[in-house]
């Protein structure tokens, strides 16, 4: 069967957004199927993120955005699967597109419609907090930013129909169903929140105070209801004690909940307690739990910022009752302590860290694409490849396969687009057709002559502002030749007309006055383009969303305030000048450095899609930490797997390996790196070039020297217990075995979890009970945080009389010799003291980064590391594979510590990310850049400490001495080294000083 | 003495205008407690007009067109008949809404134009004077059918019940109809939510005020009153003002 | 509104108190009336007269418009159903808008009316006066709309409703289109053997009418012809017609819809087969080519009418299945002819004596019940006889659906084009039942024939000429006035105007439209004045001219007292 | 405007200020977007000059804009820590904490340029911000120091 170049995404959450990204950007046609009207998925109901408190809206939108207007993206909403067909490399899909009774093309997303419709039906995105119009978009920044027609509410009467001035209301528009053909499919329909069932013992649709943890991350968000106020929804008022209830819904081996863990609630608890205190001072949160399972990079480290700045109190306890107190709206809640007391406490207000649950069409999915669910109804997956399904072809990436975070998903989501590569790849660019474009107009050293065209975009602009006022005044500016005015310019037939009226008037500079550069300045820019104007010669006035919108009641203010902007561009579109964007040659070929698992698996699928690739080993072994490690948790055979990857590896055509090895130099930038490295037992030099690099270098295990390690040879480590029971049968002649968790870990040195080594300790511990059924095992631990499905095996080690003790951080357990006999003495959370006499004591001991071998490689390629010496992404939440420095990413350990499933993900996620580089011939940087200006730079280095992108050094120039040097390709245009530079001799294309300037004087009487 | 009842009279020009003066060619005798607006046809009668009155304290108030398919304009009259059943559920908030009265009266009708006349003034005068009369009104009353009368000229309420004869009986836009009981329950909620909208404006009219003091003013549930508040904030009618202790103030736009 | 309390500065009303004779005079002191209404706000001007309406009444007015320069005229007195336009005419010639007058009832429903409460009735001509009073002031002058009209008509449907009215208008001289859809003219009548009561041949009958619509002067015949497009109004239509690929357009004054009506496919029904098993039809053009052999006749009535689906009784039937057996009896007097009915509909006199001549012929008469209809089988029908109350089992060698007529397929699209209702059965729906029935809501619309209704020949040719008389009462004028006081969208509200269109659907007579510039606009010639767009305008932006909210309001201010 | 005509209008109370206001791109600009989609009503006092980032923005800027006669300059940039740019916003930060002293040691209100954070998200924040810079350069009045240059 033929394969085709092309790819279906379905699901357009954040995880579905960056495959589909990655993909086109990597010459692959892709359909993106999403099922509701807007794309963004929850975490464009978000408020804050996690650690960060990063805006989610803030870092979504400008990716939604270029995912809605992507050429090689075919973005499909309100959409429907009906059927599959055909196998790996060649799909046939058929998609039902259900009518919106909207004309896409023609809905300008004015909201006219909604604001005029009669019905008022319940607001889903705000989760029922406010009500909507049957006729509305999911929220204001939606993407594709269209209006469409809930069939459910509406009652017909036509009024949406009457009031839009852009005649896109098409009752009669019908479903369509289309059958779309793709060599692979990523499935990202993410999650549906777990909804506590309405009688419940947390009150829950009974009490109007008791909320879930989604409806307050809207009560929270500054775009909500209530505006980023935390009000309690009975009365308004800000509630004062906020109790967060951890586990509903997970952790639940009894009620309607999940068995599993649903992995992030820990954290986005923490999250809305600490945001909830920010928004009102007066709010005090408290939070119970069970396990605070704080795994991830940075986690615990927030956990212990929200009690210490923000005093939010947990209590180690699922509670026992809510009670609503008539008189105030207020929750009572009883509670038992961890020394066995039972307290009552009142709250204004409870919220519900609800779980995850598997998408609600789980099951319909599954069926129609022919692939095996697990035992909770989420995909089922490889177990060392989380992204394959069951059947061949189709890839699934986000909480489709398990509960899982931004991060997590968003890795996974390149992940999955990885292994497309790796299927597709010479389809690539089969499907894509590049538009043909006229040459470019010479326009230098001509005086401007604008054209500006004012848009009335309907009554939105043109019922507040005076138009033709504002076109008048328009005509009257320097340089304008022509003044004209559109109902719609955004319209298909008013490009026209701009096109039309380049050629005629001559323009050589291009102004719209109308909505929003942020949306359509790149469609206006693709228009002058096409009539053979540089992209750049284009300037646009917000005449609507910062001018008719914000002052409806003062249209003659407004009127003054459009003109001013319209002057203030005109003024600037004076002062433009056309930009050509620099182009690169990209050397196909890749270096991976570090063989473990992570490693091998990058350069293995860059071979495979025939890129030269270069992997760079310090060991003289492939492996890695893998080599220690037997099995994982779930019983994938992890021994078995590495040495078939060796072998594909070590015998690969494209891959050459360097053993041993060390990198004296890395030189030059995305494209077009050199480096330079000494390798093998004879010190053997090699260089070579490369247009990526994949930092895989993984970390160390922690050797600890508490608990007499190294001291008594009856105290050994994780690692070491996993050898012994997989190597001999010693472990049958052991009675008792203790074993302590976060050595090393979670401590004032290493504040963050190591997160393998609760599942390593229950590993051990069945596989012990299992050759030893009589074997005593009691875990000494802190929390336990066997998060997602884990939670199986942590209850199966429990029934398998695992005892689990914990033991408070500041009264660690002691250990005691006795007659060459350990003994292990902890106190307990009811302030008992036990003794254990042990046969060995085992230390889950954490895993470290060593800031001395990773700190040469951050330098040689200009890229951070964290606090704690591991590798420091470019963004935590969207870009967790990618450095800020462009052409290098990070994979396995060497970013945090990690599964062996997720360090494969985040692999071929690395590789499809760089795979957006090097399938390319050359690339174009942007073309805003900074500019130096060498004769004034008196090469003070100022910039240079301000640039977060390593775009500058300073060189010796021939006729100026030591200045400044701004890498083209490294340069995003930002402007902070402009801004500080005391001698002007920065500037930015696209913003320079001039223009600025000419926008702040020029004001015309 | 006992109660004149003060009444207002709207007739079509072309049926009930004519019944009365055919009455009076006919010197039929009834009493002079009502005082007639001539409009074209009942269909004009917005029911903004029926709410000013009352709100004036007059006692009742009367609307006569032709005989349902009588109209001189065709339809006018079914309009009319949608308007007023609308205005009578607005009044039945306040328990007003057997101060108005419906009725259709033939130009040939005089016998019976005085016969429905003397009735509605003997049905007003036992129900006695109206509470906002004059002399003496009701305030808290006068407060709520303002309300009525602000949210009978809410546009939300006046598309529904300018639609919904069309859509109720004919089709919509989908070539569909919509079933009577289906619509009614829509509008009864909407003209509830605009009612008690319409009085939250008032209340904040002069200063701001919380949602519990304004649940507390209005008789209402203070989440509804929430509710309400977003609703009207998203229409730029009212605002946040400022935060007193734990409780947001509310101020009217 | 400084504007507009400026305006009302210069507002000087004059009230004119009507003792009529002493018919007001003779309860109420009109004279005190006359004084006390001086008080009120803008008046200038306040006298009583005995007969206001009589030459020295309407001197007196012109008069004290001149002296006190009056600019609004109230006159309390009997109705305005009858003596308005006389005091807009007083006016007028005193040189004031004539509608600058408001009328107060003071004697209908006044004196006439509580004759024993004479205080009461002053209280009450008082209250009137002081609600005219303030309407008055409010009022604003109106001018009548003036609309030309295009002295030609067209007719759609060249069958006999169409062509008789086509011919009347033609002889009246009115340019006359005759629009075609088949490639000739007599659409149902082309096909029927004889014509009941009278047995006149059809095609003899029809071939007069043509010869003479063919050969009549003004009269343009457009066959093979259809109407894809109409818009306009009243005396002026632009009508676009196809013929043959071609698209011609013609400036219309009125059209008349005589499109009839189509025949109801019996495909399914007592095992129509279209060979033994046959319509009425069917068997009306086997009777006009060859003689009817078959010896044993059943004829059914109400087949797929006075149903459920079809409730309606298509009223042509009874009478062609009589015809039709009495020219059977005529060509083959041997057969033997049984009509299973339900009811038998043959109303006049004319028609009742066909049926008696039928029975006398020995036609056989069935009655049969719906709850038990007749059961078809291969060579007889089992019949349940109500009367004598036994199921009869009855030989056939030719059955004979009697269908009934229903609406056209296409009555929808035409009805979109010239915005004209259709009924549940989809015919079109004229103006009213009983005494518009042949116009539609719109002007300059009508209807004639079986497109409205099923009817017989005689009664398809008096609305044809009917259709015909009521549009020549457009045509005959080179203008028409139409009443001013219209709904209109005037400038100062129009930015509160949405465009919702809720306005449109809700106008009885399509006058409001959303115009090319996307705006609405109120087409007064169409605009009849109800005042029902004003009372549903969602933004309260659209004004009926002469009712508008504020004068209503300023009457019930008024009276309820500011 | 003549001079007469300018004291006149400083005298009367419908004086109302000119503002100029520097947005980053992705998340103050967004905001400001937000506002409008969201219809939140502020004064239109402000005219708006678009940023990559408030990084960009040279003290030059808003030294400029007050010598060229504008009213007031406001400076929004995304919140630390959510700067597309990385940092770019961070290093506005500490340049304009050294901008407004070295202007308040000129004798410049230290009212006239305000500095503000507001994310994509915040569309009612910004227009609370703006609210509040109107009217405190409002109640500063006029700004004379500068020669007008129009």
């Amino acid at each position: 069967m033929e394969k085709v170049g092309a790819v279906m995404v379905v699901g357009a959450g954040i995880g579905g957004s960056q495959a589909s990204l990655d993909l086109a950007d990597s010459g692959y046609k892709v359909y993106l199927i999403e099922s509701t009207t807007s794309i963004g998925g929850v975490m464009a109901q978000l408020d804050k993120t996690f650690p960060t408190n990063d805006c989610a809206m803030c870092i979504v939108s400008p990716k939604l955005v270029e995912t809605g207007r992507h050429q090689n993206i075919d973005l499909s909403i309100n959409c429907k699967i009906q059927e599959v067909s055909g196998e790996a490399g060649n799909f046939t899909v058929k998609v039902l597109k259900k009518s919106l009774f909207i004309n896409q093309d023609k809905c300008t997303g004015c909201g006219v419609c909604g604001k005029e419709c009669p019905v008022e039906a319940i607001d889903i995105f705000n989760e029922g907090l406010a009500k909507y119009a049957a006729t509305s978009v999911r929220y204001p920044q939606a993407v594709p930013l269209v209006y469409a027609i809930n069939k459910d509410y509406c009652i017909g009467c036509g009024i949406c129909a009457g009031v839009c001035k852009a005649k896109a209301v098409e009752y009669d528009l019908e479903d369509e169903e289309v059958d779309l053909n793709v060599g692979a499919i990523i499935l990202s329909p993410g999650f549906d929140e777990y909804v506590p069932p309405k009688a419940n013992l947390y009150g829950y649709g009974k009490y109007k105070n008791v909320v879930t943890s989604i409806e307050f991350e809207r009560i929270l968000s500054a775009s909500g209801p209530y505006a980023g106020r935390v009000l309690r929804p009975s009365d308004g008022d800000v509630p004062e004690k906020v109790a967060f209830l951890q586990c509903i819904g997970s952790r639940d081996f009894s009620g309607s909940g999940n068995p599993y863990c649903s992995s992030v609630c820990c954290m986005y608890t923490a999250k809305e307690a600490v945001i909830a205190h920010e928004h009102m001072h007066q709010i005090k949160p408290t939070i119970f739990s069970m396990d605070v399972r704080a795994y991830g990079k940075d986690f615990d480290k927030y956990i212990i910022r929200a009690q210490e700045e923000y005093g939010v109190q947990y209590i180690r306890s699922r509670i026992s009752s809510i009670q609503e107190v008539p008189e105030t709206n207020d929750l009572r809640i009883r509670y038992e302590t961890e020394d066995g007391k039972v307290k009552e406490e009142i709250f204004q207000m409870v919220v519900l860290a609800v779980g995850f649950n598997p998408p609600n069409d789980a099951k319909y999915l599954a069926e129609k694409f022919g692939i095996e669910l697990n035992e909770y109804n989420f995909a089922k997956t490889d177990i060392f490849n989380p992204v394959q399904t069951s059947k061949p072809g189709i890839f699934a990436c986000g909480a489709f396969s398990s509960p899982k975070d931004i991060p997590d998903t968003v890795t996974q989501a390149s992940a999955a687009a990885g292994c497309v590569n790796q299927l597709l790849y010479d389809e690539k660019g089969t499907l894509i057709t590049e538009k043909s474009l006229p040459p470019e107009i010479f326009v230098n050293g001509q005086p401007p002559r604008i054209g500006v065209f004012i848009c009335h975009c309907g009554i939105n602009i043109g019922g507040f502002v005076d138009v033709p006022e504002v076109t008048r005044y328009a005509k009257t500016l320097p340089n304008v030749v022509l003044s004209d005015r559109n109902l719609y310019t955004c319209s298909a037939d008013t490009q026209t007309i701009i096109k039309n009226m380049v050629k005629e008037y001559h323009l050589n500079r291009v102004i719209v006055a109308s909505c929003t550069p942020r949306t359509h300045e790149p469609l206006f820019q693709e228009t002058i383009r096409e009539a053979g104007l540089n992209r750049y010669l284009f300037q646009m006035a917000n005449i609507r969303d910062q001018c008719s919108w914000v002052h409806m009641n003062e249209p003659e203010a407004a009127t003054e305030k459009a003109k001013d902007l319209v002057r203030m561009a005109v003024n600037k579109a004076r002062k433009i000048q056309p930009i050509d964007r620099i182009k690169l040659s990209v050397t196909p070929k890749a270096l991976v450095v570090g063989g473990g698992i992570s490693g091998m698996a990058a350069a293995l699928n860059f071979a495979s899609q025939e890129y030269e690739t270069y992997l760079v080993e310090k060991q003289d072994k492939l492996g890695g930490f893998a080599n220690n490690i037997y099995h994982t948790l779930e019983g994938g055979d992890v021994q078995a797997f590495i040495t078939d990857l060796i072998k594909k590896i070590e015998s690969h055509e494209f891959i050459h390996v360097y053993k041993e090895a060390e990198i004296e130099n890395i030189d030059g930038y995305i494209g077009n790196f050199k480096t330079s490295i000494i390798y093998g037992k004879n010190k053997e030099k090699a260089e070579f070039e490369h247009g990526v690099v994949i930092v895989a270098t993984g970390a160390k295990e922690y050797q600890p020297n508490e608990y007499l390690y190294g001291q008594n040879d009856l105290v050994i480590l994780q690692s070491e217990l996993e050898k012994i029971l997989n190597t001999s049968d010693d472990i049958k002649k052991k009675k008792s075995i203790v074993m302590i968790q976060c050595v090393g870990s979670r401590n004032d040195e290493h504040p963050y979890c190591s997160k393998m080594c609760c599942a390593e300790a229950i590993k051990n511990a069945l596989l012990a009970k299992e050759k030893n059924p009589d074997v005593e095992i009691t875990v000494l631990f802190r929390d336990i945080r066997t998060y997602g499905f884990k939670e199986k095996y942590y209850r199966k080690a429990r029934e398998a009389g695992v005892i689990f003790i914990q033991y408070d951080e500041n009264d660690p357990p002691k250990i005691n010799v006795e007659d060459s006999e350990l003994r292990v003495e902890v106190k307990t959370a009811r302030h008992d003291t036990i003794n254990i006499k042990s046969d060995w004591l085992v230390l889950s001991a954490g895993i470290y980064a060593i800031r001395e071998e990773n700190e040469d490689l951050a330098k040689m390629l200009k890229v951070p590391l964290n606090d704690d010496n591991f590798f420091l992404e470019a963004h935590v939440k969207l870009r967790p594979v990618d450095f800020a420095t462009e052409g290098v990413f990070v994979a396995g350990i060497a970013h945090c510590p990690k599964t062996i499933e997720d360090s494969i993900a985040q692999a071929n996620a690395a590789v499809s990310r760089a795979c957006t580089i090097l399938s390319k011939e050359e690339i174009e940087a942007e073309g805003k850049t900074a500019q130096i200006d060498m004769s004034r730079c008196i090469g003070c280095g100022m910039c240079i400490e301000n640039c977060a992108y390593n775009a500058i050094e300073l060189i010796d120039d021939r006729r100026f001495g030591r200045v400044a040097y701004i890498n083209q390709a490294l340069c995003k245009g930002c402007g902070a080294c402009s801004g500080n530079c005391r001698c002007a001799a920065i500037d930015i294309l696209g913003f320079t000083g001039e223009q600025i300037f000419s926008m702040i004087t020029g004001r015309v009487s | 003495m006992s109660f004149e009842p003060k009444l207002l009279g709207f007739l079509c020009n072309w049926c009930s205008y004519a019944g009365a003066d055919l009455a009076g060619v006919s010197r039929i005798q009834y009493p002079p407690n009502m005082r007639v607006i001539r409009v074209m046809c009942s269909g004009r009668v917005d029911p903004k007009f029926l709410i000013q009155a009352l709100e004036l304290g007059i006692d009742g108030v009367y609307v006569m067109g032709c005989h349902i398919g009588d109209c001189h304009y065709l339809e006018g009259n079914y309009e009319a008949l949608r308007k007023f059943d609308m205005t009578k559920k607005l009044l039945s908030f306040v328990g007003l809404d057997n101060r108005i009265r419906l009725d259709w009266v033939s130009a040939s009708e005089g016998v019976r134009f005085g016969e429905v006349v003397s009735k509605f003034v003997e049905d007003i005068r036992a129900l006695g004077p109206s509470p906002l009369s004059r002399d003496n009104p009701d305030q808290e009353l006068l407060k709520k059918v303002k309300a009525i009368n602000m949210a009978a000229g809410t546009k939300r309420l006046r598309a529904l019940v300018g639609r919904q004869r069309k859509i109720t009986e004919e089709e919509n836009v989908y070539g569909e109809k919509v079933p009577e009981e289906e619509f009614n329950e829509l509008l009864d909620t909407a003209l509830k939510e605009e009612y008690d909208r319409q009085r939250i404006l008032l209340a904040l009219a002069r200063d701001s005020k919380s949602v519990k003091d304004l649940a507390v003013e209005l008789s209402l549930e203070p989440s509804l009153v929430l509710e309400h508040m977003l609703t009207l904030k998203g229409r730029s009618q009212v605002d946040f003002q400022e935060i007193i202790g734990n409780t947001p103030l509310f101020m009217r736009i | 509104m400084s504007e507009e309390e400026k305006k009302e500065e210069n507002v000087r009303v004059g009230i004119f108190v009507c003792h009529c004779g002493s018919n007001i005079g003779g309860l109420i002191d009109c004279h005190k009336l006359a004084e006390e209404s001086k008080e009120l706000p803008f008046v200038a001007h306040a006298e009583d007269n005995l007969y206001t309406c009589s030459e020295t009444g309407l001197a007196a007015i012109k008069k004290a418009i001149e002296e006190h320069n009056l600019n609004r005229v109230v006159v309390a007195s009997c109705t305005p159903r009858t003596h308005e336009p006389l005091f807009r005419e007083c006016i007028s010639e005193a040189g004031l808008n004539p509608y600058l007058f408001n009328f107060v009832n003071i004697r209908d429903q006044c004196t006439w009316v509580h004759m024993k409460h004479a205080q009461e009735a002053y209280d009450k001509a008082k209250d009137l006066i002081k609600m005219g009073a303030a309407k008055a002031v409010k009022l604003e002058p109106l001018e009548m709309i003036m609309v030309n009209i295009t002295p030609a008509a067209m007719v759609i449907g060249g069958g006999v409703a169409g062509m008789s009215a086509a011919l009347s208008l033609s002889r009246q001289g009115f340019k006359t289109y005759l629009v075609e859809k088949e490639d000739k003219l007599g659409g149902r009548l082309n096909s029927l053997y004889k014509l009941f009561p009278y047995d006149i041949d059809a095609s003899e009958f029809i071939g007069n009418i043509i010869s003479n619509v063919q050969n009549a002067k003004n009269l343009e015949i457009l066959t093979s012809s259809q109407v894809i497009n109409i818009e306009g109004f009243v005396g002026n239509f632009e009508v676009e017609v196809e013929h043959n690929g071609t698209i011609n357009t013609f400036e219309i004054g009125a059209i008349i819809v005589a499109v009839g009506s189509s025949i109801l496919d019996p495909t399914g029904l007592f095992g129509y087969d279209g060979n033994k098993r046959i319509t009425q039809f069917e068997l009306e053009s086997k009777l006009k080519n060859n003689k009817i052999n078959q010896k044993d006749i059943i004829m059914i009535q109400c087949v797929g009418s006075r149903i459920e689906e079809r409730p309606y009784c298509s009223s042509v039937c009874c009478m062609t299945a009589l015809k039709n057996a009495l020219n059977i009896k005529d060509q083959n007097p041997e057969a033997h002819i049984t009509i299973l009915f339900r009811d038998l509909y043959t109303p006049g006199t004319e028609y009742e004596e066909y049926y008696r001549k039928a029975r006398e012929q020995g036609v056989l008469f069935v009655k049969y019940d719906p709850e038990k209809m007749p059961v078809i089988e291969e060579t007889q029908v089992k019949v349940f006889n109500e009367y004598i109350n036994t199921e009869m089992t009855i030989p056939y060698d030719l059955l004979v659906l009697s269908t009934p007529l229903v609406a056209n397929d296409d009555n929808k699209e035409l009805a979109q084009m010239l915005k004209v209702p259709l009924e549940a059965n989809k015919f079109f729906l004229e103006a009213h039942v009983k005494l518009r029935p042949n116009d539609f809501a719109t002007d300059g619309v009508y209807i004639g024939g079986s497109a409205k209704w099923p009817v017989d020949i005689t009664e398809s040719i008096s609305q044809g000429y009917a259709a015909a008389s009521r549009a020549s009462t457009i045509l005959s004028h080179d203008t028409i006035e139409v009443e001013g006081a219209t709904s209109c969208l005037p400038e100062y509200n129009k930015s509160l105007c949405t465009g919702c269109e809720v306005c449109v659907k809700v106008c009885p007579f399509n006058a409001i439209i959303k115009n090319e510039d996307d705006e609405i606009e109120i087409i007064e010639a169409l605009c009849k004045g109800c005042g029902v767009c004003a009372a549903t305008c969602t933004n309260q932006a659209l004004v009926i001219r002469h009712f508008t909210d504020d004068q209503i309001m300023s009457e019930i201010f008024a009276y309820g007292g500011e | 405007m003549t001079v007469k005509n300018e004291q006149e209008a400083e005298k009367s109370e419908e004086w109302e200020p000119k503002i100029i206001a520097f947005l980053c791109n992705w998340c103050s600009y967004a905001g400001a977007d937000l506002a409008g989609v969201s219809r939140i009503q502020y004064p239109p006092n402000i005219r708006i000059v678009r940023v990559p980032c408030s990084g960009r923005v040279n003290p030059y800027f808003i030294v400029k804009s007050l010598t060229d006669g504008w009213d007031g300059v406001v400076v929004s940039g995304c919140h630390p820590g959510d700067c597309h740019y990385l940092t770019g916003n961070l290093v506005a930060r500490r340049r304009f904490a050294i901008l407004k002293e070295l202007l308040e040691f000129f004798g410049i209100e230290p009212g006239r340029v305000n500095f503000m954070w507001a994310s994509a998200a915040e569309g009612e924040r910004f227009a609370v911000l703006i609210r509040k810079a109107t009217k405190i350069v409002k109640e500063l009045g006029p700004n004379k120091k500068f020669e007008k240059k129009w």
